[in-house]
């Protein structure tokens, strides 16, 4: 065990991922020498050399559409793109190719392969640095989707999401890269994908978040705790789709309330979802209207970010409110 | 090596005013041929490939040339929904198709099932996927002509155009990290020239050096768009300057040319020069599928020269000049394909549709706990009535 | 009054509206001589000539890109994008760009212009021609989304759409482009944008519908009328976003259920925001589990269309279900 | 017309082994120059530019860098978040937007800043953005350099790469469309050139030949990539012929160059010409932005051999040899530009914060039902503890 942050494990799982497997490989803008604008690549291009660790010309579409033709060839490609916000000019690639190659060729060809990038706010990046866009790879058919909220998950997370058969969308939370810090394990292991966790037990109040938003579900739960003597469970999703319900309807038929906490704006936000899916499941166990706390309908804002984002002060009398109803 | 580039730049600021090649003769004025009008190869040019093959590339084109025929006619009968065919493109389909190496790979742009037959895919497999039906490869999941063929070394066709350029650009990516011995080759039209997906995996290809064959068929339109309007150039092979692409033009008519021009690029990038682009002058003789009707855009005068430029015809005059090809020959061969698709199409139309669970597996790997749902779902619930 | 489909009515709107106001033009792959690969756009050109009915090169993001440039100019531009499955190469322009413009500059600038693109399934068009992505662009703030179905609402919503001040995207259920018929008003009137429809009513269960699925839910409202006599409340959206709740919270608490049709995939689809939005607002009234019948979450299949669209033969056991419960 | 193509291609499949161009000379070999080494005007060259132009020029790019300066003390300080600016690039930046017309339109990429000044925008309003207060023209509501000059005929910078070039080519086309007389230039990098932006913008400019000035600033680097990693060919201009859009290489770091190069290009495309790309051969002194360190991935030494090919060096020793300049003036304007930055930054420092309300405004030209909602929910709701 030793003590690392969010880019340490997932730098220590593409590392040791890469020794074990040759077909491994990473790609992306600057994640070759200099090792990733927020350096998680960073000592990969020295240990695996220019044809294992590739800096790629500016163009996103290009990174995940050789990333595709590697993994049909057999490779186990993981792309970056630089920020999630940037994923859009390789949108086609990824939900009419990669989503759909085992579908579309009866299963003659797949595309296993793990998008590796950075989302959500709290870094003051605005419009374009700040975004969380994993409602729209959900709402499509053929990916998985996965958000780990420290260095244990992200590192086993991230060796079950290159072990995987399926394209995986692997999305790294940037406001707790180095914030986030924990023991990790040196060597091999995996988290499963599709297997939620309860972080917190409690008996009056379910709340489902994942990656930074997590944090801020905690401290909001230790408040009310002590504020009203409110007993949140909290439930990191960890892999957002294929979604573990299981868990989440077992902890709602006991506390018979839901809270959902995202940073993506709230319409069509993936919180519809899980509350929708809540709804067809554990209707008659819901004994208070599930609520979302969420990113506003606005594009990212830059100065007010804090105000933009579900953050304790909004959690907290959410906790309270839905509680108490 | 044959390849270098035909493209000279227009620096008056695009070719408004150039007139557009809309005949044979302006489209291919400056280009090498080998098979010249009196049917005899150019001994200076003559890629003097075995009879055999020659021969070989006859029987693949009139068979597609033939199947093509029936399908839309299947399509007016309303047995199949659709068919996007190759007529008068046969020689750029079938003769890439055969210069490309046994262990090379093919990535289909749509108008490709030549080259999917040629290379091996059972005609028979090629009419379930027309059919949609339980035994099609693809499952019945797409739409006709969007068929796959891995065990053949050729890729799965999908709709939005450019696509299938970038993969074979990390397809053969991946070969040569792997140093693996083999190159592949992506289809596409002139009109896909001007997607993103060109840009990029020009971009990809010329960067990284990867051995890739870009096969632009440029047959004059993409749906109602004239060539001379996607692009300001005088030719889309110039294309290839911006990319440090070696780039080359060649008569997508005649057989002979083509086989050589692609073949030279194959052994280019095997033997580690990198991609080439290459420009096949050819003409759409049909509409763009059996969803268009070409009247409402295109001049049937200009249908009619290119008529006379058919590549099978230029193909059977070669064969004649060689005295390698009888009347009778050529009738049995038309015979036996028609029985043979006549027999294809019926145990295609026999053949069951895909089960309703086939729906719901291949979405993952694994079929996840909501699909398990839906599944059961869908085969407890009531059927739809007919539909269409 | 003259009857009309929707290809008609929507052809009628643009010709009018070109007449009317100049800025506006349209561009857009094989819109021009031949008039569109459905032939919406027949004879626009002949009447307005090449400089606005324009044949773009093939690149929808150039088109949506450059129609951006018009809009800030001062034009009005109508793009078309052949098929909504081939959005995708626009979407980074649609959504970083056209939706944000008039949030970031602060006002200076705005980006009034109409996407038109066919939508949905039931013409055999497999993967790739058969797709509704309305969830994307509702789960992006700055856009509005719109789908008629039929022609009065679909030339009257056009017309809307075109004189709005924002980006629209406008969806067109290519199903119905010629079954739906109607009487069409030959000159100008409009239908305002964020109203909905009440196109039947009823007591006992509510639907939500739009576009081509609103044919199938009013068949099963008279199959489950007639065999049950169950009164079904038929809302037609039209309006996607903005949506207007307030008709269809209304309903609800009148009724006491939903049920949400679509054709897109079920998960994050748009019925699990509509769902999730009467969780909020009439949880209180809901007296059955609120009800998604949609596409399965699968690609497009071509074979089995429509075994995977939710037709007649599906909604009409949810309505019953949902009414009984 | 100046305007010609400075392309060459590569027939041998990629720049691969051509030296990379990290030296000024090396970079700027055969390209015409009009600033001599020793400070003259070449006068075969020299556009004869009014002197007090050319002094302006000088004073716009001392400001710009000084500014630049002092941003990136301020986000040292963590006073600003952030900055991206342009030391080095100052000449392409100012003397191309000095060459615009006055009616014409300027599409910036991020390093801008200074034609935007030049353009009129007051220096508070510049450093309102910078602090994202409530006097900033963008709200607040964009990162730091990510400024909106309406007013000015300037564009609204984004950070996705690219897109402003298509917007540039549409803007230009509609002016075009409603005989208006003016011309749009898009800034953007060599690492753009990758983008698909890039070429759809070149590819509708060449076709529908719109009045555009592309601008690539070849500054050497994407973030850490080098530019001869972006692309196969040796040079970026060249990508123009695959467009038919004229093209020209140019010394970035000569004022009177890009002046010259610039107007030329406008006035081409302003009487009908069309688009023209124009590669200005430059290099970026600083890291990619605050954020970035370049010792990670650059030699030291490359820099300091163009630390001596300073564009504001060369400008002032032109000037000095005009006898224009006289130490006494320069260290005026320095103190001057010292001056009124502290002032600027005071005031912005001193503004209010954009208010709650303003987050909900400008989503839609109305404010729909659901965000009146949610704008009540956040004044009426909490307000966060101090992050950060
Ligand atoms: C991204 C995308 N946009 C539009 C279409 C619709 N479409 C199908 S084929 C075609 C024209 C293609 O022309 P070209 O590339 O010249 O190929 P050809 O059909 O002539 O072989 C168009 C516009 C599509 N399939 N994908
Ligand atoms: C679509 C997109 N991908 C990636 C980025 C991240 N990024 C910002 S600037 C940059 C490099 C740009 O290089 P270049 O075009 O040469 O411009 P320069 O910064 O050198 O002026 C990158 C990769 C982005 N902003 N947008
Ligand atoms: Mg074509
Ligand atoms: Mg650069």
């Amino acid at each position: 065990m030793t003590e690392m942050n969010m880019v340490q494990a997932i730098n220590d799982a593409l590392r040791l991922e890469m020794r074990r497997d040759d077909r491994v490989l990473v790609l992306g803008e600057d994640v070759g020498k200099v090792g990733g604008v927020f350096r998680v690549t960073q000592g990969l291009y020295d240990e695996f050399g220019e044809d294992r660790v590739i800096d790629t010309p500016l163009a996103e579409g290009g990174i995940i559409g050789a990333a595709i033709g590697m993994a049909l060839y057999g490779l186990r490609p993981v792309p970056e793109i630089q920020f999630s916000d940037f994923i859009f000019p390789a949108f086609d690639q990824i939900v009419s190719e990669a989503a759909k190659y085992r579908y579309r060729s009866g299963g003659e060809y797949t595309c296993p392969m793990v998008i590796r990038t950075p989302v959500g706010g709290g870094i003051r990046g605005g419009h374009y640095h700040s975004q969380s866009p994993e409602a729209l790879f959900i709402h499509t058919p053929g990916l998985k989707v996965v958000c780990p909220s420290n260095p244990y998950d992200a590192k086993g997370l991230l060796l079950s999401a290159i072990r995987d058969e399926d394209p995986v969308l692997f999305f790294e939370p940037k406001r707790v890269y180095r914030a986030a810090k924990g023991e990790v394990p040196e060597g091999d292991y995996t988290v499963p994908l599709s297997e939620a966790k309860v972080v917190r037990e409690g008996k009056h109040v379910t709340v489902v978040a994942w990656g930074a938003m997590l944090y801020e579900v905690l401290a909001s739960a230790e408040e009310v705790a002590a504020s009203h003597g409110i007993e949140t469970e909290v439930i990191d999703l960890r892999t957002l789709w294929p979604i573990d319900l299981d868990t989440i309807v077992e902890s709602v038929k006991k506390t018979g309330r839901i809270v959902v906490v995202h940073e993506a704006p709230k319409t069509c936000g993936f919180g519809a979802e899980i509350l929708t899916l809540i709804g067809e499941k554990a209707f008659l166990h819901l004994e208070a209207p599930p609520v979302r706390v969420t990113g506003w309908d606005t594009p990212f804002p830059y100065t007010l970010e804090t105000d933009y984002l579900p953050l304790q002060h909004r959690i907290t009398p959410a906790l309270i409110e839905t509680a108490k109803f | 090596m044959q390849v270098d580039s035909g493209g000279q730049n227009n620096h008056g600021g695009g070719a408004h005013g150039v007139p557009a090649p809309r005949t044979p003769e302006a489209s291919l004025a400056g280009i090498a041929r080998v098979i010249r009008d009196d049917g005899t190869a150019d001994p200076a040019e003559d890629p003097r490939l075995p009879l055999a093959l020659v021969k070989s590339l006859y029987v693949a084109m009139v068979r597609t040339r033939l199947i093509d025929e029936r399908l839309v006619t299947l399509q007016r009968q309303g047995r199949i929904g659709f068919h996007i065919g190759s007529l008068g493109e046969e020689a750029t389909i079938l003769a890439s198709a055969a210069a490309m190496r046994p262990q090379d790979w093919i990535f289909p742009c749509y108008r490709e099932f030549g080259a999917l037959l040629w290379r091996g895919m059972p005609l028979q497999a090629y009419f379930d996927n027309m059919f949609g039906n339980a035994n099609d490869p693809a499952k019945g999941r797409q739409m006709p002509d969007h068929y796959t063929g891995k065990p053949y070394h050729f890729g799965s066709v999908s709709s939005p155009i450019g696509t299938q350029m970038t993969q074979a650009v990390g397809f053969a990516w991946a070969a040569k990290l792997r140093k693996d011995d083999l190159v592949t080759s992506a289809y596409f039209g002139e009109g896909a020239t001007s997607s993103s997906e060109f840009h990029t995996a020009m971009n990809f290809a010329g960067v990284f050096k990867t051995p890739t064959v870009m096969l632009c068929r440029n047959n004059g339109w993409a749906i109602s768009v004239p060539s001379e309007k996607q692009s300001a150039t005088r030719t889309f092979a110039e294309k290839g300057i911006a990319y440090g692409v070696p780039a080359v033009r060649c008569d997508g008519n005649d057989v002979l040319a083509v086989y050589k021009t692609v073949r030279a690029a194959v052994e280019f990038a095997a033997a580690g020069g990198g991609p080439t682009l290459i420009e096949l002058m050819t003409y759409r003789l049909s509409g763009h599928s059996t969803s268009d009707d070409p009247r409402a855009y295109r001049a049937e005068g200009e249908v009619e020269g290119w008529r006379k430029a058919d590549p099978l015809l230029r193909l059977r005059k070669h064969l004649e000049t060689l005295g390698a090809l009888t009347d009778a020959e050529d009738a049995q061969l038309r015979a036996d394909t028609d029985a043979e698709i006549k027999a294809c199409v019926e145990a295609a139309e026999a053949a069951p549709k895909p089960s309703l669970e086939s729906m719901f597996e291949g979405v993952y790997a694994e079929k996840p706990w909501h699909l398990r749902e839906q599944e059961r779902e869908c085969i407890e619930g009531p059927r739809p009535k007919a539909h269409h």
